[in-house]
């Protein structure tokens, strides 16, 4: 079976999800696709150990056709660390998500949303995986689609409308990615990424090339929601069943940076005429990063319903990757790296969380949310030590990305820079605490039920989303250790 | 037992005065000071008592003649002390009274600068209580003042002794001499406690704001245990010799002037310690002598008229010499008392002060400060004039106030007699004074010069103060609050800070709100742009974004071909 | 037991403490005796330590790595051992004394108190093991979030306030500056480790030398240097215990703590000194000492005033820092353990006259000596040490700073020092006098005597005597700081 | 549309046998001319649209039942995977259909095309279908 690992991950949610679909009865399909979920992570987890202890790229070829033919799945330590990263969420986020859905979405529509939910997680594990251009854009577009139907099935009205923006805008992006791709086929006549690499330093930079750079950046800009192109993200987060929000913030971004950290480092490289450097990575990507970091987090600061702060505070967030991404050395893309996984946690035990709140109390406002710190204290606790992984308080996950940018920022002598970081995580400093304030400081609205802590089945994958972002805080050999070692691999660093 | 330092044995055994009542407590207290003595006097020549502490050699004491002189007079003080306290029931001035002493003997006595300091501090720390325990508001905020002054001459001579360490790496107390930034600060400290020209605002403001017994604990050691510490640091600086004239000179006019009489013996005091500071400043053996045997009587006849001014006050409640006179009708002995401290302090031949202070002018004399000679003669005319006539004519002669009270208690007079008894005694017979003085004496105070000079001296004076009185020229004694040098820290610099306050509250102010609208301006823009209704914070429209794509993708294109 | 036993058990029983309070919610006297049990148990295990730092052992534990080469690692030191010890000894007082405060003033959720208490004893006790900068700013933050349910105890709008400018300031100067100083000079040096002599002697210099500085100094918000000394009277909402815990002993300490370990052993004492970079320092140091003395004058609240007292207080330790001369080394040192005695004191009697008379402002406090006399001696003994006076503890250490001064030849910073002392009576004293000197304003002039429970009277009086018992026991701390400035020692 | 006798006789009984028949070759015939599963799938779906224009949808859901359309698109996603993975299974890589027959490669890679290419075909045309009556059936019919 162990040669087959580099496949497993995106082949078990795909083949699930009909079989999901087929059941029919919601308790099996739920069940089955919680089962399949883990035993994705448990794949995952193997192949990333395989990889970082063999230390070379596990590669499959489908259908045993070769790289010049076929498509070839390639996974490096960075691509199995998105596949950890993506299949341990959506398996503690599909855990989670039985008792939570059963309040928000219809019954009936129970084995739909499973299957869509493995749907959209294999095209995310897909677009890992795979060392094929195009077939990276299909994985795009399976993920993109499942994310659109799961975002619809929110209980809020506006739920579709969301859905309908982050439908244009979703396929805006899509399709400049297909043109960039297709450019880039034109060039190289390959769509396998290696190849293309290697066909990259022939062109000496020839405009289509940097026609296809410019398509693309705009194309994946949108789909991981880099300020400005984030509109479609607060709102889609905002009105999505508590389960999804958590499942697509916690991944499908992530995946998104993912898939351009792979252009830049492994197809067209650092350097060189036909580089992303230069106009994208040192002016474009930097500029919105931290634009987003300051616009994004001061907006968050004012949001009254607090899913919508947590989106902005994504957007914010997706900066600090961005950012990491841009410097171009083993430690800002450490901290890129590092922060997907992290984050990924964080805002994913946050999200959950809201997701009790909203089971108890039914709502996400902030208003709502006053003296919540008594009534549901062990879910209030949960958020205060997400809200400070946010802020990047040492001993969290957050903590460590933020150590990693700084250091990046300072060892290119950006002084200026690493002052920018730490800024404005203090804006972070200030929506975690309005929503602390809140909780546990003004009295519980009068006239409302009496609220009681949420059941288990919620506290529990809360818990350990947050739990392990604490863990990672403290012990990096399977976070930040391996985003070093990703971060060497890409820049060709010998290990 | 022998190897504790002197003084050790009072200072411990104040601590335990609140656990004794009654007569147990009088036996107690009075024994200390008399136990205290004994061990001293027990102590070998030359002892020394050594310490090691953070790499230092503390002394904490030494036993030399000069240091022997204060040491005896300061057990003798604390004892008279005791006795005329006898009534006192507040734990606090039974406490802080001997403790008081006992740390002016351990400075005495000290040997390294550091245990001095200590010990200097440790007088501070103890007889602020003195005039606190007055209870009052004035003696509240008096006893700040003296306090801060206290303290202030600490921390001089702290910084002083720090500057002196680590300018020579030693802590010696010895003779220092002015010169470098350690020593000066050390000889400031001095002078704040010596009460020097415009230092000396502390005395007169606190020393009449005291208890009945306070003020005479403290007529005894600060001022003295200052001296002691010139003398042993300081002598012969020249500069010191004028400084002395000055400050015998000038508290005469204000004495003159003023109403309460136990500031009047305070400006007598400051009067007093002039002469000595003359003797340390001339700095040969024979002024040295001087000033020790002058702080010697000087102790004993201010605390004798301390003490009837003590007396008075504890059986009237005021010793404003506007509302006295006529008091000898009731209290004839305390009178009589009062009188011989007069005499003393006067340096009428046959009393104590007599043979101190001849010490002292022959030592001028002999150094040819002609000048210094001149201010210190007519110093002790002025002497005689305020403490010699004043206190006494006022107090208990002079119109009748109608006043008509008991006689000072008998402990009271008990201490006063045997005070007065030591004035004559040391008057009489000079040699016993002489015998226990630093230096060796060959001197004989009543040679007929002297003793002519000075009867001539006091003899005018007394005509001039009876004429003045009867020519009604001599200055009304009236109520009111005589302000000199201190008018700088109790009216002109509150009112400096009372002027630049608003000044002060307008650059705060300004920076506040300076800093405040700053924050407001940036919330505000923060909250137009970002809140939800604001630019960003509003949910972006489709189009909106659509063309933000575009525009990215137009610049990077546009980048690209550029 | 081998000192690194000892060591992880000086971090674990804070824990277990804070553990059981969390546990034990149902039956308070249990929860408060295993409170009062394990620090008594801390303290007994900081104390065996203390030989085997005499004799210059540094025992070191490394845990786990966090980064690459940079592991949450714990060495004993002098100062450290110091700091513990002071710690671990106030912690069982304090308790002792919150267990009567909080009682008698009936205050809710003690057991959330009690926690949170553990746990910043925890983070202390952390900090002042820390073997590098990391593991100290890990443990730093952790104390900031620990005390933060503290000062915010009361959860009313004004702790919520409070909470505001505490938290604002401490997480905000230690994200934006601290982690920027930690993370450069991981940068430049390619090490956080404590070593004795510095990490950055000649990888720095230049202006880079003072900016580094600068951000070390302000970002430790903790040590309250102005302009980032709002926090600490803003925390004064908490209870008094707290205050006193934070004034005197966790908070502020391990940020004047932080400081000096970074003089020592990131920057080192000789090239500070060779470079002049701190000599700013020095000035920002006097400046605070002075500003704070004179802002305390203005201030009728007791504990506000103590809390400003303790800005400026916090002053002479960073002064001593920044004059990167070994007696002024020794002197910060020694200031760390005579402050914290003295001012936990002053609180303690602030919180005892809060407990038993209700009373919060300093003109308010006429004639309480008679109702309180044991109360109100402590406070006059603890003031003494504080202006530091003989025969107090704080009379030591006032001496070092100040022969560290000259010592750097900075005479006008000698004055300084001076006139705080002045500036400390000025402002500390009147309160004893009014206490005992000045009739009550209402009533009889004699009330009976009404003292707070002897939970909160012993402790007060134990502390009381301990500032004076370090004037004469202050040969063991000198001792033990003796290894921190190699070279010094012999005479003067 | 009922009424419209030509429409329905003509286009749809007469068209509809001969349109799913094309389907089905351009099914069956995909491995060796232009054509496959997708195309086939589109065809297919679009006859039973036509049906579903002309007779109603109503009518056409009483033909083929929503959960058919539903499940004819998830099998046919599982016939595809699952030819996979019994290549997988019988020792080959995920799609390597060659493995499928023990003893000929090229036996192997024709059944296995024919599999996936069915697969496709049923996904597709169910897919059309179900966004057709989605699409046709909002605000009558719930799916």
């Amino acid at each position: 079976m162990s040669e087959h690992l580099a496949v497993l991950p995106v082949l078990l949610p795909l083949l699930a999800a009909p079989i999901c679909f087929l059941l029919r009865n919601r308790i099996a399909a739920m069940g089955t696709a919680i089962a399949v979920c883990w035993v994705t992570f448990v794949a995952g987890v193997v192949l990333l150990r395989t990889v970082v202890t063999t230390g070379a790229p596990a590669i499959y070829e489908l259908g045993g056709w070769s790289a010049d033919v076929g498509i070839v799945y390639h996974v490096d330590t960075l691509a199995a660390f998105v596949v950890v990263l993506v299949s341990s969420l959506g398996a503690v986020v599909l855990t989670f998500a039985p008792q939570s859905i059963a309040k928000e979405i219809p019954k009936e529509k129970h084995h739909f949303f499973a299957a869509l939910y493995l749907l959209s997680m294999a095209g995310l594990l897909g677009i890992a995986v795979t060392g094929d251009l195009f077939n990276v854009f299909v994985f795009l577009e399976i993920s993109s689609l499942s994310t659109y139907a799961l975002i619809s099935l929110g209980q809020d009205r506006r739920a579709l409308t969301a859905t309908f923006r982050y439908l244009i805008l979703g396929t805006v992006g899509a399709t400049f990615i297909l043109i960039g791709t297709g450019l880039m086929y034109q060039m190289t006549g390959t769509l396998n990424m290696a190849e293309m690499a290697a066909h990259i330093r022939e062109t000496e930079g020839v405009r289509t090339v940097l026609v296809a750079i410019a398509f693309l950046t705009a194309g994946i800009g949108l789909k991981m929601a880099l300020f400005p192109l984030h509109a479609w993200l607060p709102n889609a987060y905002c009105y999505a069943p508590s389960s999804v929000t958590a499942f697509v913030a916690a991944t499908s971004t992530k995946v998104s940076v993912y898939v351009l950290i792979r252009w830049i480092y492994t197809i067209f490289g650092t350097q060189g005429p036909g580089s992303m450097s230069g106009v994208v990575v040192d002016l474009v990507l930097p500029a919105m990063a931290i634009s987003g970091m300051f616009i994004a987090s001061t907006v968050a600061i004012f949001q009254t319903n607090v899913k919508r702060l947590l989106a902005f505070s994504s957007v914010a967030q997706i900066g600090y990757m961005a950012l990491g991404v841009s410097l171009v050395s083993e430690s800002g893309l450490t901290a890129g790296i590092a922060h997907l996984f992290n984050h990924a946690l964080t805002k994913g035990g946050l999200f959950l969380a809201m997701g009790c709140i909203a089971y108890r109390i039914g709502s996400v406002q902030l208003a709502d949310m006053r003296g919540l710190g008594r009534r549901m204290p062990v879910t209030m606790f949960l958020w205060v030590l997400g809200g400070l992984g946010l802020i990047g308080v040492p001993c969290t996950a957050g903590f460590v990305s933020k150590w990693y940018l700084v250091r990046a920022a300072l060892e290119q002598d950006a002084l200026y820079l690493a002052v920018i970081i730490l800024l404005s995580s203090l804006l972070a400093v200030i929506y975690v605490w309005r929503v602390i304030e809140t909780a546990y400081f003004q009295e519980p609205p009068e006239g409302k039920d009496e609220v009681t802590e949420a059941p288990l089945s919620l506290l529990i994958p809360t818990a350990v989303l947050i739990g392990a972002s604490i863990y990672f805080g403290l012990f990096t050999e399977w976070s930040a250790d391996v985003a070093g070692l990703a971060a060497r691999e890409l820049l060709g660093v010998v290990r | 037992m022998s190897s504790l330092p002197p003084g050790f044995l009072l200072f411990l055994g104040s601590f335990l005065v609140p656990l004794f009542r009654g007569k147990w407590r009088a036996a107690y207290m009075l024994a200390l000071p008399v136990m205290s003595f004994l061990h001293l006097m027990g102590l070998p020549a030359g002892f020394t008592h050594e310490l090691e502490l953070f790499d230092y050699t503390l002394t904490v004491a030494r036993v030399d003649s000069l240091s022997m002189v204060w040491g005896v007079i300061f057990h003798l003080a604390v004892f008279l002390n005791v006795i005329y306290g006898l009534h006192v029931k507040d734990n606090v001035q039974l406490v802080c009274g001997p403790l008081y002493g006992a740390a002016a003997i351990g400075a005495v006595f000290a040997g390294d600068l550091i245990s001095f300091f200590l010990f200097w501090e440790l007088t501070s720390l103890s007889s602020v209580f003195l005039i606190w325990a007055s209870r009052t508001q004035r003696a509240f905020r008096t006893g700040m003042r003296y306090l801060i002054f206290q303290v202030g001459s600490g921390v001089a001579l702290l910084a002083g002794v720090i500057f002196h360490v680590n300018d020579t790496g030693s802590i010696a107390f010895d003779h220092l001499g002015v010169g470098t930034l350690g020593t000066n600060l050390i000889f400031f400290a001095f002078a704040i406690k010596c009460a020097f020209p415009l230092l000396h605002m502390w005395l007169k403001d606190s020393y009449p704001e005291a208890t009945t017994t306070g003020a005479v604990w403290l007529s005894a050691f600060t001022t003295k245990l200052a001296v002691y510490a010139l003398a042993r640091a300081f002598a012969g600086t020249e500069a010191l010799i004028y400084i002395g004239a000055v400050m015998t000179a000038f508290p005469i006019f204000f004495a003159v002037i003023e109403n309460d009489l136990r500031r009047v013996l305070s400006y007598s005091l400051n009067n007093q310690l002039g002469f000595m500071v003359v003797g340390i400043g001339i700095g040969t053996a024979m002024s040295i002598n001087g000033t020790a045997a002058h702080a010697f009587c000087h102790i004993l006849y201010k605390a004798l008229l301390f003490m009837s001014m003590g007396a008075v006050l504890h059986r009237t409640g005021t010793v404003k010499a506007s509302e006295l006179g006529g008091l000898y009708k009731s209290m004839p002995w305390t009178a009589a008392f009062c009188v011989i401290g007069a005499m003393s302090i006067s340096a009428f031949p046959l009393f104590s002060g007599f043979v101190s202070k001849s010490l002292i002018l022959s030592a001028a004399a002999e150094n040819h400060h002609i000048v210094v000679w001149f201010v210190l003669v007519f110093a002790s005319a002025g002497v005689m004039e305020h403490s010699g006539i004043k206190i006494p004519y006022f107090a208990f002669f002079g119109h009748d106030s109608g006043i008509r009270c008991k006689e000072a208690p008998p402990h009271m007079l008990l201490a006063m007699g045997i005070t007065a008894a030591l004035c004559i005694l040391l008057g009489v017979f000079p040699e016993t004074l002489y015998a226990i003085l630093p230096y060796k004496v060959e001197y004989s105070a009543y040679t007929s010069s002297h003793v002519v000079g000075q009867l001539q001296l006091l003899f005018f004076s007394m005509l001039a103060f009876a004429f003045l009185m009867r020519s009604g020229i001599y200055p009304k004694e009236l109520r009111s609050t005589n302000l000199d040098f201190d008018v700088v820290y109790r009216r002109w610099i509150p009112g400096l800070f009372r002027a630049l306050a608003p000044i002060g509250r307008f650059l705060w102010s300004t920076l506040i709100d300076g800093g405040k609208s700053i924050v407001v301006l940036v919330m505000g823009a923060g909250r137009t742009l970002c809140s939800p209704r604001g630019f960003f914070g509003r949910t972006a429209q489709t189009r909106n974004t659509v063309l933000e794509v575009a525009v990215i993708l137009a610049v990077l294109l546009i980048l690209y071909y550029a | 037991m081998t000192s690194e036993m000892a060591m992880i058990l000086a971090l674990v029983l804070p824990l277990v403490a804070a553990g059981l309070s969390f546990v034990i919610r149902s039956a308070p006297n249990v929860r408060d005796a295993c409170s009062l049990a394990v620090g008594v148990a801390l303290l007994g295990v900081v104390i065996s330590l203390v030989p085997t730092v005499m004799d210059g052992g540094r025992p070191e534990i490394v845990l786990f790595e966090i980064f690459e080469g940079l592991p949450i690692a714990f060495r004993l030191e002098p100062l450290g051992m110091l700091f513990l010890l002071v710690v671990a000894t106030l912690w069982v007082i304090t308790t002792c004394y919150a267990i009567g405060y909080m009682r008698g003033h009936h205050e809710v959720n003690q057991s959330r108190f009690f926690g949170c208490f553990g746990l910043a004893i925890f983070a202390s006790a952390g900090a002042a093991l820390a073997g590098n900068m990391l593991t100290l700013f890990f443990f730093y933050e952790l104390l900031t979030l620990s005390t933060y349910p503290l000062v915010t105890h009361h959860q009313n709008e004004k702790a919520k306030r409070g909470g505001r400018i505490y938290l604002g300031i401490l997480i905000s100067t230690s994200i934006a500056m601290l982690l920027l100083a930690v993370i450069w000079t991981y940068v430049i040096a390619g090490t956080l480790d404590f070593r004795e002599g510095g990490i950055l002697a000649g990888k720095a210099e230049g202006p880079m030398v003072i900016v580094l500085l600068a951000l070390y100094a302000f970002g430790t918000g903790k040590a309250a240097l102005m302009p980032f000394h709002r926090w600490l009277p803003a925390a004064m909402v908490a209870p008094t215990p707290v205050s006193a815990l934070l004034h005197a002993v966790a908070v502020v300490k391990v940020g004047v703590f932080t400081v000096l370990k970074v003089v020592i052993y990131i920057f080192g004492i000789g090239f500070l000194t060779d470079t002049k970079a701190s000599v700013w320092l020095m000035w920002a140091a006097a400046t605070t000492i002075l500003l704070g003395s004179l802002v305390a004058m203005t201030k009728d609240n007791l504990k506000e005033r103590l809390a400003y007292s303790t800005v400026s207080q916090l002053g002479y330790i960073v002064l001593g820092a920044a004059l990167a001369s070994q007696w002024g080394i020794i002197g910060s040192g020694m200031h760390i353990a005579m402050h914290a005695v003295g001012k936990i004191t002053l609180f303690f009697a602030a919180g005892a006259i809060y407990v038993a008379a209700h009373k919060t402002q300093v003109s308010q406090l006429r004639g309480i000596g008679r109702s309180m006399p044991f109360t109100m001696t402590a406070y006059s003994l603890g003031a003494i040490s504080v202006i530091g006076l003989p025969p107090f503890g704080g009379a030591w250490s006032k001496w070092y700073l100040a022969l560290g001064a000259a010592e750097a030849g900075q005479a006008i910073l000698v004055g300084v020092l001076m006139v705080s002392s002045l500036l400390n009576i000025w402002y500390l004293m009147p309160i004893t006098m009014n206490a005992f000197f000045v009739p009550p304003d209402e009533g009889p002039a004699y009330p009976p005597i009404k003292e707070a429970p002897l939970f909160c009277v012993v402790p007060l009086c134990l502390t009381a005597l301990g500032s004076l018992a370090l004037f004469f026991c202050a040969e063991p701390i000198y001792r033990l700081l003796l290894p921190l400035v190699p070279g010094a020692g012999g005479g003067g | 549309m009922r009424e419209v006798k030509i429409l329905r006789v003509v286009s749809a009984k007469t068209l509809l046998p001969f349109i799913l028949l094309f389907a089905l070759y351009v099914q069956f015939h995909g491995d060796f001319g232009p054509g496959g599963g997708f195309q086939a799938g589109v065809i297919f779906g679009a006859g039973l649209i036509l049906h579903a224009l002309v007779f109603g949808l109503n009518e056409s859901r009483r033909v083929i039942p929503e959960w058919v359309i539903e499940s004819a698109a998830a099998v046919g996603v599982l016939i595809y995977g699952g030819v996979g993975v019994v290549a997988m299974l019988k020792g080959g890589k995920f799609l390597e259909y060659g493995v499928l027959d023990a003893h000929d490669r090229v036996h192997g890679q024709h059944t296995g095309l024919i599999l996936i290419e069915l697969g496709v075909g049923v996904t597709v045309s169910a897919v059309m279908l179900a966004i057709y009556g989605a699409l046709a059936g909002r605000g009558r019919l719930s799916t």
